[in-house]
């Protein structure tokens, strides 16, 4: 089977986002792979989104641009999205049309007229998109029923109306123009967004407290903490300002509790100064970075790995930071745990870079077993010291670490260049250096504990994709596409971006380097340290996550 | 039980000889000394500025931070583990100037830390400018013409919203000023102490000028009175009043939801979460 | 006649800063060339501070660390200081000492005694040392009844009889220990430190505001601007933080007038946000910021050049931005000027990178005329628009820019992406990658401002120092050190690092890469740009500048 | 003359159908008439929101700048232009979270601008999170078991500080609404008006709740009182009162010693420093 994608497109409000979540439930209760990517306005109501839905045997975890079926709410969604539309996919919509590939089916007026509400027009187009696909009207019926248990019995009842409603309406008018067919399967999939994976490993990484400040698309991974604050036990602080997020995680870190903050570009600038104080004060820190379109507000819903550079280099003054861009919503929970655990070990800032197709898409991974990182502390322990000096000149650089009150060890922290006991020098002779060298040398530590890029067929390729972070799943589809066509190429993909891990690229191979980027960030990190070059490049710059497809399309216009 | 010499720190102290400064300094050890808390029980938390190195110059347990950034670290300290006494040292630059913003959105939150703030009317740091407390038409480093605008009144700002204890102490008056911030340090909630702190390097008056308009308010002064108090408060010039401005009941602190849902002790007292949990967590994405 | 150096040290508050720059000037009136640095502790009174005068016939602009003279004014001075001393140096002193250097003068018990006030000790110190360097005396009252004139008779008096009675006293034991002369010349030179050039040329270039947040070492510009506010006009406003002057600045630039703010790591990393603004809304907008060394409040009175690529890569999102760092304070007025019309003409932000070494350090021009870099500004006229647009999609990249109130046109600013009229868009078809190249093209054409890297000496050479910005004149004194000695050594000096400039390193040739920071910045940058490789590196990184000497012995312990 | 029609912006709007941002939107445009400004001679300027998007909607020139940065922005297009009618457009999670402190910094200035918030007690483009008005206990997106601490008073400390000019309105009363806005921006020095702005998406009372509660302000109520304007500004509940609260004399405003010694133009107007200035200049620095 071929894998089917369905885009639901409407305006905000219009009820994409229950119809999509609903589809993708289903999809996954039929026993398939289900991925899912969004895009939306930034409004509250109207506009023109679309939530993307791809379904398979085999989770495809990249988005596509060629619809099968496109569930158009209105007039606007259908203009801007039919263009996307198979020659063979159909339209399901309340606008009237006779073409053939047309199922006009007037949502909201037999909600009204037949189940008594309009509201239950999402779940009428839920079973026209059911009937369409092919999938199981019982198995549907009872998802329906659990997402709606809370409601009360008649809410469930009128929503199994309409979904049955649906379901037939389309039913009738399918028969010979819905090839698709989704037959129960057994597999089970777990299925998630990064915005979910991110507080989850943050937890179980041993994390403590969080703040930040509200900002798209970040905003997720604070929500799902406040809302889960009894399981997982994280205290949750909104706070007034970017600025403030930042050091309440510092001072939360400094006082024992592992913490982190999330933001976006714009709030991530405000918080760079805290950064520098994390890398001076030797405070571990998680800070995610949630990547939007800039500069300033930009795009403020969409998608880019536009901050790179930004990241690697945030802070005035030197210090040992590492950054890592995790690929889906499993390498996050990995890279998460990592996180803490480098920061901790490290006493540094660590930034975990992710973009907005990453925080919101769902993707689906047959296990999730993200148990072999687990959360490792590196507490100096409180007998040991004759003489505890929270900053000691150590060989490694990593000096005990012990947090104020634990003992009677006082921990005193310094944002000025300090002595071994944290209080202020202006030793230049000795001290001053001596803190500026151990703190790097903990950047040379730091690369011990980097892994090399993964390479994917790189053997026996004629050229090779270079990419980074989010794009993999659209990468790793690019490639098979081409080898589809005989075109050989392989893989070099980058999640550990700073510091870059020692590593030797191919040699003698064509690279193209793929960004969702207009000026090439990893291109100029990696010559910086790599001495490559590179034969040619793919950026995407519109807001929108890079397929499979846009990078095929663009090493054709390279290459003839 | 501590004495004065428990908090006596080796650094060497930066501030000029003479500065009322140290004044403020002794009376945090001898309040530290009636406190009864060991070095160990306290977090001094600063920004940068001249009354930022405070810290520094007591035996406790500190976080030097960011110019500005000292009240969001305190609550970060104080949220990880309120155990802690945790005492915010911040100038009026600091406080009021870079660090506005915290001061005001703390007020709502009413965590139990105590906030002291050296006023000397001036950035003194960086040699003299103008902060938000130098008086109109008072000339400083940078305002050759003199300060064209009224100061901040950010007493009067924490009463208005309700924060529980405001207090205005004297740098010169170490007993008196000692008695302040052991009040403040035991109040439950958010305590603020503005000490008046004369600058006698880049201030305008000498300290003889504060001397003679402090005043310790009346015995029969009501702290509870709220109007009296922002009136007070606002009160700078032929005299200044010093003692608890104002002072009422308790009201619900910083995190009291999590403190009562989740854990009253230390977050570093929490058990690691159970992979258990974690399973059961991650199956109800199992669609 | 070798260069004299004088260091002068003290207490801060003891007089030192007095008795510096009288002594700066007193070599100036006397026809020498005068170059000076300080390094002061983070405090207002006390610490061990220097003071270092170096005076010579021609203008060589670059610290040394060994002195002819120590005059300290405290034991502890000395201790820290004597090290510096040559072997034939002498110390002026208030300590007593039996040493044959040593010149023991009580000078506040004298100033006290004999003159009446210890106010009169640091005028003393000036007569002894103008005494030990064979300085006019005639000449040394006129300056000081100069700097005095306006403090009334008795003061000039009292400072005229302590003078001559420090000359004395040191002349009596200078005779055959003081080897040094200093006869009267003709030469005039100009003296001046780069935070008095900048503001000066900031308003020749037509800033007309500023606003600032007080951070060392940056002060001195708005300060120089608010004591100039008659003559040179400009508004002046002390911000309650950096936020604040960063986002005043552009709004007054959106509204027609040049404008700037200046600052150093820790407020340009607050400031950072907007610089993203700047870039997005076109504003141009010159922002100074003063490198000290960080991470953090680090040390905050000393000298870095640690913000290199954090200034490259400051900002969220992707924009043209420059970024010019200055080797003096001529070339400093020069940048000033072109950075800003640069901003002006390309619509965008310009960082002008500094140090404290170059903030706060004298130095020497024989002549100083900054004339041929002019104002020039490039508003696109009221008349010739049919349909004025903001953003107009153009072949340069570059839009017509009015100010609002201008004329009837309105002027439609936008941090969101945008249309060509400024309003938000959500077009990501067409008009949000248009908008995105359009700003990129600026940086392309901004390329084309870019002068090439000076060259000194590199034809011929063995190998060759690299350097950047405030270390320009002890790489060249470095450079002669060397070719004084038999070894060949050349410069290539970057002060325009972003974008960098087309230009071709010469072949085959040993590179050096001289740098005052830890991590060695200017080498990354130029790695990722020019594909070199660099046989060694001469970092600095303990608060202090590089000086020819430093570079030296780095550079044979490298090659033995 | 100019007419509604001249405000008309050709850009969509991004608000939800029947949000009473429209009503603020309406008051603008009949206050721009009234007041008679063309649209060339007004300049707004916001932060990022809904609120923010106002500009969008009125064909002036604006800066829609960076969240929470609209009111230093407007301060440098004041201090460049003078004569431009300079409007602060701003959500209160702009002007008192992300930007209390440039609000707070902002009183002691008193530029000639005029500062329109937007009270919808809630972070509405971002989906909801509480924002710095939420009052205490109400549930918001991020705030799952309610909101945990009290508002901030932003009118009152307005007040405090001397402030000359404090009005509350209502989206709803277009008519009111637009009286305020007008005196506002024709108060000499800064005028700040805040608007109840009810979110009919994340608000947790309907229009009615609101409609109920407002009350516009006696006939002969005293403006110039200032005890009684801090009591309306800091009343919230039952009764919700909306009015020109506080309105005192003119005080001097933000650059008036620039204004007075050096231009009361626009800068835009002064002419380039003569090169013969520059070289006289740099003469003194030839010892
Ligand atoms: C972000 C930032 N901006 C500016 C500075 C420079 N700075 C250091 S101390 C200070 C002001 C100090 O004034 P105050 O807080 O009143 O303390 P005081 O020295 O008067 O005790 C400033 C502006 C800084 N360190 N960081
Ligand atoms: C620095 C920064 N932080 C966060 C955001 C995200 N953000 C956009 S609008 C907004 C809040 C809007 O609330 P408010 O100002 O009250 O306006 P409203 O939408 O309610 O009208 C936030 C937090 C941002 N754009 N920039
Ligand atoms: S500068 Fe002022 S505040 Fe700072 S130590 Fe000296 S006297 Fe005290
Ligand atoms: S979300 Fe609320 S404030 Fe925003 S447009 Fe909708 S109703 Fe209005
Ligand atoms: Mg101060
Ligand atoms: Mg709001």
């Amino acid at each position: 089977m071929q894998d089917i994608h369905v885009i639901v497109a409407g305006a905000a409000g219009e009820g994409i986002q229950t119809i999509g979540d609903l589809l993708v439930r289903l999809a996954a209760a039929h026993g398939y792979a289900v991925f899912s990517w969004k895009e939306y306005e930034s409004r509250i109501r109207g506009g023109q989104n679309r939530y993307a839905v791809r379904i398979g045997m085999e989770p495809v975890n990249a988005p596509l641009s060629e619809a099968d079926i496109l569930l158009a709410l209105n007039k606007g969604a259908l203009a801007k999205y039919e263009k996307l539309l198979k020659d063979n996919g159909i339209i399901i919509s309340p606008e009237k049309d006779n073409r053939d590939r047309f199922l006009s089916i007037p949502f909201a007026d037999i909600a009204k007229h037949e189940i008594g509400q309009t509201i239950y027009a999402n779940t009428l187009a839920i079973g026209a998109l059911v009937s369409a696909l092919g999938m199981d009207l019982e198995i549907t019926k009872g998802v329906v029923k659990n997402v709606f248990s809370k409601k009360g019995e008649d809410m469930i009842d009128k929503n199994i109306q309409a979904l049955v409603e649906g379901f037939n309406r389309a039913g009738r008018e399918c028969r010979d123009r819905c090839p698709w067919n989704l037959p129960l399967r057994e597999d089970r999939y777990y299925v998630l967004t990064a915005n979910e994976a991110i507080p989850m490993a943050a937890a179980y990484a041993g994390c403590r407290f969080i703040s930040a400040y509200p900002m798209t698309p970040s905003t997720g991974i604070i929500t799902f903490l406040a809302k889960e604050k009894d399981r997982l036990g994280v205290f949750v602080e909104q706070a007034e300002d970017e600025i403030a997020a930042v050091n309440m995680a510092i001072g939360a870190s400094y006082a024992g509790a592992r913490a982190m903050t999330a933001t976006s570009g714009g709030g991530f600038a405000l918080m760079v100064e805290g950064i520098s104080l994390a890398g001076m004060t030797e405070t571990p820190l998680v800070v995610v970075l949630a990547q939007r379109p800039g500069p300033a507000t930009g795009l403020p819903t969409r998608t880019a790995q536009g901050d790179l550079l930004f990241a690697v280099n945030a802070g005035h003054g030197e210090f040992p930071k590492m950054v890592l861009a995790p690929s889906d919503p499993l390498d996050a929970f990995y890279k998460t745990v990592m996180a803490f655990n480098l920061a901790d070990q490290y006493q540094t800032p660590v930034i975990l870079l992710t973009d907005q197709f990453l925080a919101d898409s769902h993707f689906s991974f047959k296990d999730f077993e993200p148990w072999d990182v687990t959360p490792k502390f590196h507490w100096a322990g409180t007998g040991n010291h004759n003489e505890y000096k929270r900053y000691r000149l150590t060989e490694s650089g990593i000096s005990p670490r012990l947090y104020p009150g634990q003992s009677k060890h006082l921990v005193c922290a310094d944002s000025d260049e300090h002595n071994e006991y944290g209080h202020i020098t202006e030793d230049l002779e000795k001290m001053a250096p001596a803190m500026a060298k151990k703190r790097m040398l903990k950047l040379d530590m730091l690369k011990k504990s980097v892994h090399p890029p993964e390479e994917v067929a790189t053997k026996g390729a004629d050229f090779i994709l270079v990419s980074w972070g989010s794009t993999r799943g659209s990468v790793l589809e690019a490639i098979s596409l081409m080898r589809g066509t005989g075109v050989k190429a392989g893989m070099i993909h980058f999640t550990e971006l700073w510091p870059l891990p020692k590593y030797e690229f191919p040699r003698g191979k064509a690279l193209y380097i793929v960004e969702n980027n207009a000026s090439g960030q990893l291109s100029r990190l990696l010559r910086s340290q790599y001495n490559i070059s590179s034969r040619g490049f793919v950026h995407r710059f519109d807001g929108l996550p890079l397929t499979a497809g846009y990078i095929r399309r663009v090493y054709h216009e390279h290459n003839g | 039980m501590s004495t004065m010499d428990d908090y006596q720190s080796d650094a060497e102290i930066q501030w000029c000889p003479g500065c009322p400064n140290f004044g403020i300094l002794q009376a945090f050890k001898k309040a530290f000394v009636s406190i009864g808390k060991d070095p160990h029980e306290i977090c001094l938390v600063s920004g940068i500025g001249q009354a930022a190195k405070l810290p520094h110059y007591l035996k406790c347990n500190f976080f030097n931070g960011l110019h500005g950034r000292a009240i969001p670290v305190a609550l970060g300290v104080h949220a990880a583990n309120p155990d802690l006494k945790t005492i915010v040292v911040a100038g009026d630059g600091d406080c009021y100037g870079e660090g506005g913003n915290h001061f005001l959105h703390t007020l709502r939150r009413n965590p139990d830390i105590t906030v002291v703030v050296h006023n000397n009317e001036v950035y003194a740091l960086t040699k003299g400018q103008a902060s938000p407390t130098t008086p109109k038409g008072e000339r400083r480093t940078l305002q050759f013409n003199g300060v064209q605008v009224p100061p901040l009144q950010m007493l009067a700002v924490a009463i208005l919203h309700g924060c529980t204890f405001v207090a205005r102490g004297f740098a010169l008056e170490v007993d008196h000023l000692q008695d302040l911030l052991v009040s403040a340090v035991e109040h439950p909630g958010l305590s603020l102490v503005e000490v008046v702190q004369p600058c006698i390097t880049w201030g305008t008056h000498p300290l003889k000028w504060y001397q003679e308009r402090v005043r310790i308010v009346k015995e029969d002064y009501d702290p509870t009175d709220r109007s009296a108090a922002m009136e007070l408060a606002m009160t700078w010039g032929e005299t200044i009043p010093i003692g608890i401005l104002y002072q009422s009941g308790p009201v619900e602190t910083f995190g009291h939801d999590y403190r009562h849902t989740v854990t009253d002790r230390p977050l570093t007292e929490l058990k690691p979460l159970d992979k258990g949990l974690m399973e059961k967590m991650l199956s109800e994405f199992r669609l």
